[in-house]
C-alpha cells in the first residue's frame, strides 16, 4: 500500500474518532442539562439514567444495532438482515481499487454507536420525574438494538427512503426526530407530572433546580455538536472534503448562534424578560435545524435557518405545554418539531432534496418510529407498569429508585 | 394575640395559605425544616451501605393571629393541612404578649 | 424574660445585629425563612409560563432578653431593621419561663 | 404543656435524639440555623480581603412536651448536647397553650 | 492538485478545527468561571449574558468583523476597508504556486471567530451582579463588530502594529487586553456594586455562590487554551510547525502551572491560607503572560513566565480592590494587568520583539479601546442605563432581568 | 526531508497533542468527581488539592521526573540515571534512517505529563476531608518527581519490568495502581473520617454533596480516556495504528459500558436500588480494566472485561469499607483493585503476556510505591503531621485550610 494512501487513511480514521469522541461527549451534556432542569428531588435517577442509557446503547448496537442499520446483507429495502457482534476490522488486501475503505471499520462503528445514544439521550428528558427507572432502561434496550437502527437503515443504511432521495445529512430525522418521537409516545402514555396541571386547567411551572448545569449541558452539546455534523461528512483528507468540513464547523456554529438570539428575542418581545432555559433551548434548536444540511448553506442561511428553529421551538414549547403535554426540559419540541423544520429546509439549499420527498422521509420515520415505540412503551407499560408510585412521586424519584439524593445537604423542603 | 406554630407536609403549603385567607390571615412566616416523629422515615443507599433517614422534609409555618380567630384558624389547618396520614403535623398555640409592624412601629393587633 | 421574634429583610441582618449590641444583646440565633404578607411577591417566567412567587425571603432572629431591655429591644429592631417602605417585618413577643446555658447547665438570665 | 427550643452544635443532634427517646420524647422539629453570641466566628478569606464570619452554624430543635417530663428533658439535653466548650448552645422554655395532631385533630397532650 | 499537497491541507484545516473547537469550548469556561463566581441572585443572568454574547459576537464577527480585521482593501495601516458577509472558500484553481493557502478560508474563519467571542467573554466577569443585561449586549454588538476587529487589524490583518514589528502571537493583547480595557472602562462607568466597599472605606467580601463551578471553568479554560495559542501557530503538517505545535502545548502548559503555584504561594506568605479563587485565577495568569509569545520559551522558562503572572494577578486584584475598581471576577487584572505583562516579557526571548515596540503597541490597543469603550459604554448609558436599579440588584438580577432564579429551590435567604 | 515523512510526523505529533489535551482533562474529571462526593464543608479544599496537584506534577515531571523514567543513561534495568529539565527538541539531522523520531519531543512529554498529573490525582479522593492540604502538596512533590517516575522506568521506560515481558499497555499499573497503592498507604497512616465508623462497629454512610459533580467528573474521565489508551498506542499515521487506535476507541467505550451495567446489576441484585455513585465507579473500573490491554481483545470481550471491573469494583468498595478502609470516592477500590485485576487479564487475549510475569509486575509496582509511600508519609507525618486538627475536621477543611467556603450561601448546618 501507498505511503500517502496509508496517511490519508490514517487521517480520516483519526478524524472520525476525534469527532466521535466529541459526540460522545454530548452524553455529559444531555446528562447535565436534563439534571439542571428537573428538580433537585429527581437530579440522581436522571443522571443514573443517563449514563445506563448509554452504556445500554453502547452494547445493544454492538451486539445487533449496527449490523442491522448498515448490513451486509439486506432483505427488502425496508428489513435489513441480521447478524451479531462486530465484522473484523479491513483487511490490508482490501485495500486496492477505487472504492478501497478510506477509514478504519472500528472509527466507523465508534461514530455511529454514539448517534444512537445521543438519539437516546432526547428521550430520558421528556420522560423525567415521574418514570420508572428500569422500564425506561427496558425501553433504551429495545430502542437502540431494533427501533433506531431499522430507520437508520431506510436513509444510512442505503434502503429505501435513501433510494426515494430522501436528504438527512447528519441526522435531524435519522437521529433527533427518531429520538423525538419516542419520547413523544412516551409522554402520552405517562401523562404528566403531579402538579403540573391544575384542576382548573391551570398550567404551574415546575422549575428546574440547577441552572449552571442546564447551561454547561448546553454547552457541551454545542462542541459536541461539531462533531456531530462535522464527522458526518465522512472525510477530510483531500481539498474538497476539508473545505466541507470547515464550511460544516461554520455553519453549525453560525445555526446555533441564530438560534440563542431568535429564541431571546422572541421571549423578550412576549414577556420582556430573558428566559436562560429558552435561550439554551434555542441553541439547540439551532443546531437541530441545521443537522439535515450543515454543507450547503452559506454563514448567514445557517444563521437564519438556526433563528428560524430558535423561534419555532419557543412557539413550540408553549404550544405543547398549553396541550397538556408534560415534557420538563423540552426535548420534543427541540428534536421533533424543530427536527422536521431542518428537514424541510434542506431543499432549499440542497437541489437533490425536493419537499417532497423529505415530507415522506418525516412520515416514514415518525410512522415507524410512533408505532413501535407505542406498542414497546404499552407492552413495558403492561408489564411492569411505567410510572412510579404517587407518593414516590411526590418524594422524588431519587429516593425511591436510586436510594441517595443528589445534594443530600441542601434539600430541606419543596 | 396568639401565636400558631404548624408543622406540615410541604406540598400542602399553598393549600393551608389558601385556607387561611378565607379567615382574614394574610401573613405568615414560612421555614423549611425537618420533623422527626411517628411517621417513619426511608432508607437510603450509598456506596454499599445502606442507612435509615429519620428526618423528614416539613414546613413550619408562624402566623401571629388575634384570640378570636384561633379555633377558626386551627380548624382551617387541620383541615386544609390533613391528607389523613400519618405525618400530617402539628399545630402548637403560644402566647404573644407583644406585636409590632417594623414599617409603623405599630403595635398590637393593628400589627398583625 | 421574653423571647423576641423578629422578622426582618435580609439585607438588614447586620444593621440589626450591631444596633442590638448597643443594648447589651450579644446573643441571637437567625434563620432563613420566607415570608407572606402585605408586600407582593414578584413574577417569574418559567419556559413561557409566567407565575407569582409570593414567598419573599426574610430573616428570622430570635432573642433571648432579660424583661427590662425589652422596649430598648423593640425600638432598636425597628429603628435599625426599617426602610420605611412595605415588608419591613414584624417583631413578636412571648414569655419565656426558662432559659439554661447548656455548657455550664446555668439558668434564669444568666444564661441569656 | 411546654415548648422546649434548643439551639445546639450541628453535630450533637444525634446525641440529643438518642437522649431524648429515653424520657418518650419521639417527635421534634429540627431547623438550620445560624448562631451569633460568646463563641466567636471565624476568619474567612475571599479574593484577598479578610472578613470575620460571625453567624455559626447551629441547629434548633423544638419540641413539644408535656409539663411533667420537663426537667428530664432540660436535664437530658444540657448532657447530651454539651462539650464544655464555649458555643454548646442554650434552651429555651415556654408555654404551650395548646396542641392539635392534624392527622386526627386530637388534641392537647395526646396530640404531642 | 497533488495528493500530497491536499492531505496537507486537510490536516491544516482538521488541526485548525479542533483548535477552533477547544476555543469555542472556553465560552462555557467562562460562563462557569463566572457563575461560580457572582452571588446565586445573579446566575442565571451571567450565564444567559456569557451564551447570548457568544451568539452576537458569530454574527457581528460574520457580518462584518472578520472582513474588517482581515481586510480585502485596506484604506491606511490604520483603517481597514469594509465589506459585508464571508467570501468564498478558496477555490481549487488558487490552489498552486508557493502563496496557495494551505488551509480551508472557512477554518480560519471558524478559529477568528471563537478569538472575538473570548475577547467579548472577558467583559461580562467584570460588570457581572448589576449591568443590565440588553445594554451589556448592545455594547457586544459594537465590540465584536468594530472596536475588537479594528484593532485587531492593527496587528493580525497586517496593520501599522504589525508594520512597526510589535509580536503578539496568539493575542495577550489583540485578544485579553483589549477584552479587558473594555471592561475596565464599563466598571468605571458602572461602579461598585452595592454594600462592596463601606461608607467608612471598608471593603466587604461578596463571596461567589458555588466554587465547583468556577473551578471547572478554570480548568475548561485551561483546556481551551492549548486550541487558542497551539492553533496560533496556524500550521502543523510540516516538521518545523509540528514541532511549534507541540512546544506551544507544552509552554502553555507549564505557564498555567506555574500560575497556580506561584499564586498559591504568595497568598500562603501573606495569610496563610490556601485561597482557592486565587489559585484559578493563578492558572489563567499563567496562561494569559504566556499567550504573548508561547513558542520561544524553553518550558522551564514558560514555568518561570507564568509565576511571575501568577504573583502580578494576586497584587493586580488586591490593588486594584483598594481602588474600588469593582470586578467580581478579577477580569481586568487576569486579562489586562497580565496581558501587559505578557507582552513585555516577549523580548526577552524573542529577539523579532523589542521593549518599545511592545510598549507602543499596548498603547495602541489601550488607548483605542479605553476612549471608543468609553464613548459606547456612555452613549449605552445615556440612552438605556448602563445600571439596574437599586431594588433589583438587591434582589439579583436573575429576578428582573431574566425572571428566573438559578437556584430556585436552594435559596432562601440572602 | 520528504514531505511525507514530515505529513507523517506532523499527524502523530498532532495525535498525540490532541490525546494529551484530552488527558489533561481528565484532571478536571478527578476534581469534579471528587467535588461532587465529599460534602460541600471539604469541597474547596478538594479543588485546591486537584488543581495544585496537577501543577506541581508538571513542574516535577519538567524539572526530573521526565529524564528519570525516559533516562538517556540507565544506571542499572533497577536505577535509571538523572538528569534536570527537558533536552532539545528533535534536529532535522535525526530524521533520517529506519529509527528516525516519528512525533515531536515535545509533545511526548505532553502527553506523559498528564499521566503522572493523572496518577496523583488518585490519592486527592482517597485522602480526601480529612488530610491537611500543605502536607498532600509535600507527598505530591515527591510522588511525581521520583516515585512514579522510577517504577515508569521498569516498564515503559525500559527497564527490568519490560525485559521481563510485563504488559501494561496504557497503564492500569504504572499509572492506575501506583496512584491507588500511594492513596492506600495515606489512608492507613491518616485513618478514618470522624464519624465514618460507630464506636459499635458501625458503617455510617457520610453522603457525598454533590451528585451531578460526581456524574459530570466521570463522563469528563470517560471522554479523557479515550486519549489515555488511544494515545498510548503512540502512532496512528500508517494502517495498522489507524486501525489499531480505532479499536482501542472502541473497546475503551465498550469496557466503560460493560462496567456501567454490571455495576448497576450487582447493586440491584443485592439491594434493589440503582446507587448512582457505583454506577459511575463502575464505569471508571471498566476503563480502569481495558488500560491493561485495550487493543487485543474483541470489542465484545472488552465489554466482559469492563464488566469483571465492574462487579469487582462493588465487592471491593463494599469490602474496604468493612474493613474500616475509609476512601471517599473509592479510588483505592478503581484504581487498586480492579487495576490489578486488569493487568491478570491480559494473558488471555495478548500472548505476549504471561500471569507469572503479570503477577510480578504488579508485586513489583504494588511494593515499590508502598514502601516508599509509606516512608514519604510518614516522614511528611512527623514532621508537619497529616491531620487536620478534629475540630476543623468539624467544621470542614474548606474554612481552616482554605478560608473560604464551597458553597457560602447555601450552607447552613450540618
Ligand atoms: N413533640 C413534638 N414536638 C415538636 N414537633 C413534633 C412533635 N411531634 C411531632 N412533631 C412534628 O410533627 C411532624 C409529624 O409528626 P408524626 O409523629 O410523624 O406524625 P403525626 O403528625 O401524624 O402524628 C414531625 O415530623 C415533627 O416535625
Ligand atoms: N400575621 C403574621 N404572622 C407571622 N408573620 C407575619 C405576619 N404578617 C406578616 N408576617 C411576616 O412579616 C413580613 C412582612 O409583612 P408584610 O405584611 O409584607 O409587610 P409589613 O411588615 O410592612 O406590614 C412577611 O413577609 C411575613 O414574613
Ligand atoms: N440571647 C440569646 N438569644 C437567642 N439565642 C442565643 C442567645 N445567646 C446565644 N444564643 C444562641 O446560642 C448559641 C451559643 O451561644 P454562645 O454565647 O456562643 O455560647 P454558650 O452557649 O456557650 O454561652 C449562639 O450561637 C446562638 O445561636
Amino acid at each position: 500500500m501507498e505511503q500517502i494512501t496509508e496517511l490519508s487513511y490514517a487521517l480520516d480514521t483519526f478524524y472520525f474518532l476525534v469527532c466521535g469522541a466529541l459526540v460522545m461527549w454530548m452524553a455529559a451534556g444531555f446528562a447535565m442539562l436534563e439534571a439542571g432542569l428537573v428538580r433537585s428531588k429527581n437530579t440522581a435517577e436522571i443522571l443514573t439514567k443517563n449514563i445506563a442509557l448509554f452504556a445500554i446503547a453502547c452494547i445493544m448496537y454492538m451486539l445487533v444495532g449496527y449490523n442491522l442499520m448498515y448490513p451486509a446483507d439486506t432483505i427488502t429495502p425496508f428489513i435489513p438482515g441480521i447478524s451479531l457482534l462486530l465484522g473484523a476490522e479491513h483487511d490490508v488486501a482490501a485495500m486496492t481499487g477505487d472504492d478501497a475503505p478510506y477509514y478504519s471499520a472500528r472509527s466507523d462503528f465508534f461514530f455511529q454507536v454514539v448517534f444512537v445514544a445521543t438519539a437516546m439521550s432526547i428521550v430520558s428528558g421528556a420522560v423525567a420525574e415521574r418514570m420508572k427507572l428500569w422500564s425506561f432502561l427496558a425501553f433504551a434496550l429495545v430502542f437502540t438494538a431494533f427501533i433506531y437502527p431499522i430507520q437508520g437503515y431506510w436513509k444510512w443504511g442505503g434502503g429505501f427512503l435513501d433510494a426515494a432521495g430522501f436528504q438527512d445529512f447528519a441526522g435531524s430525522g435519522v437521529v433527533h426526530l427518531c429520538g423525538a418521537v419516542a419520547a413523544f409516545t412516551g409522554v402520552l402514555l405517562l401523562g404528566a407530572r403531579k402538579g403540573k396541571y391544575g384542576a382548573n386547567g391551570s398550567i404551574n411551572p415546575l422549575p428546574g433546580a440547577n441552572m449552571p448545569l442546564a447551561a454547561i449541558g448546553t454547552f457541551i452539546l454545542w462542541l459536541g455538536w461539531f462533531g456531530f455534523n462535522g464527522g458526518s461528512q465522512l472525510v477530510v483528507s483531500n481539498f474538497t472534503d476539508a473545505n466541507a468540513v470547515a464550511a460544516i464547523f461554520v455553519n453549525t456554529n453560525m445555526a446555533a448562534a441564530g438560534g440563542v438570539i431568535a429564541a431571546l428575542l422572541t421571549v423578550r418581545q412576549i414577556w420582556g424578560k430573558a428566559d436562560l432555559t429558552m435561550a439554551l433551548n434555542g441553541a439547540l434548536a439551532g443546531l437541530v435545524t441545521i443537522t439535515a444540511e450543515p454543507l450547503a448553506p452559506t454563514p448567514a442561511l445557517a444563521t437564519l435557518f438556526g433563528a428560524a428553529g430558535g423561534v419555532l421551538v419557543v412557539a413550540s414549547i408553549i404550544t405543547l405545554d398549553r396541550l397538556k403535554v408534560d415534557d420538563p426540559v423540552g426535548a420534543i419540541s427541540v428534536h421533533g418539531v424543530v427536527g422536521m423544520l431542518g428537514l424541510m429546509l434542506v431543499p432549499l439549499t440542497n437541489s437533490d432534496a425536493n419537499f417532497g420527498t423529505q415530507a415522506m422521509g418525516i412520515a416514514a420515520i415518525v410512522g415507524w418510529t410512533f408505532v413501535t415505540s407505542l406498542i414497546l412503551w404499552g407492552l413495558i407499560k403492561a408489564i411492569f407498569g411505567l410510572r412510579v408510585g404517587e407518593q414516590e412521586e411526590y418524594e422524588g424519584v431519587d429516593i425511591s429508585e436510586c436510594g441517595i439524593e443528589a445534594y443530600p445537604e441542601f434539600r430541606s423542603g419543596s | 394575640m396568639k401565636l400558631v406554630t404548624a408543622v406540615i407536609k410541604p406540598f400542602k403549603l399553598d393549600a393551608v395559605r389558601e385556607a387561611l385567607a378565607q379567615h382574614g390571615v394574610n401573613g405568615m412566616t414560612v421555614t423549611e425544616v425537618k420533623g422527626f416523629g411517628r411517621q417513619k422515615g426511608h432508607t437510603e443507599l450509598y456506596r454499599g451501605a445502606e442507612y435509615v433517614v429519620d428526618f423528614i422534609p416539613k414546613v413550619r409555618i408562624d402566623i401571629g393571629i388575634e384570640d378570636d380567630v384561633l379555633d377558626a384558624v386551627i380548624e382551617s389547618i387541620t383541615t386544609s393541612a390533613g391528607t389523613g396520614k400519618i405525618g400530617d403535623g402539628k399545630i402548637f398555640v403560644s402566647e404573644l404578649i407583644q406585636a409590632v409592624r417594623i414599617r409603623t412601629g405599630e403595635d398590637g393587633p393593628v400589627a398583625l
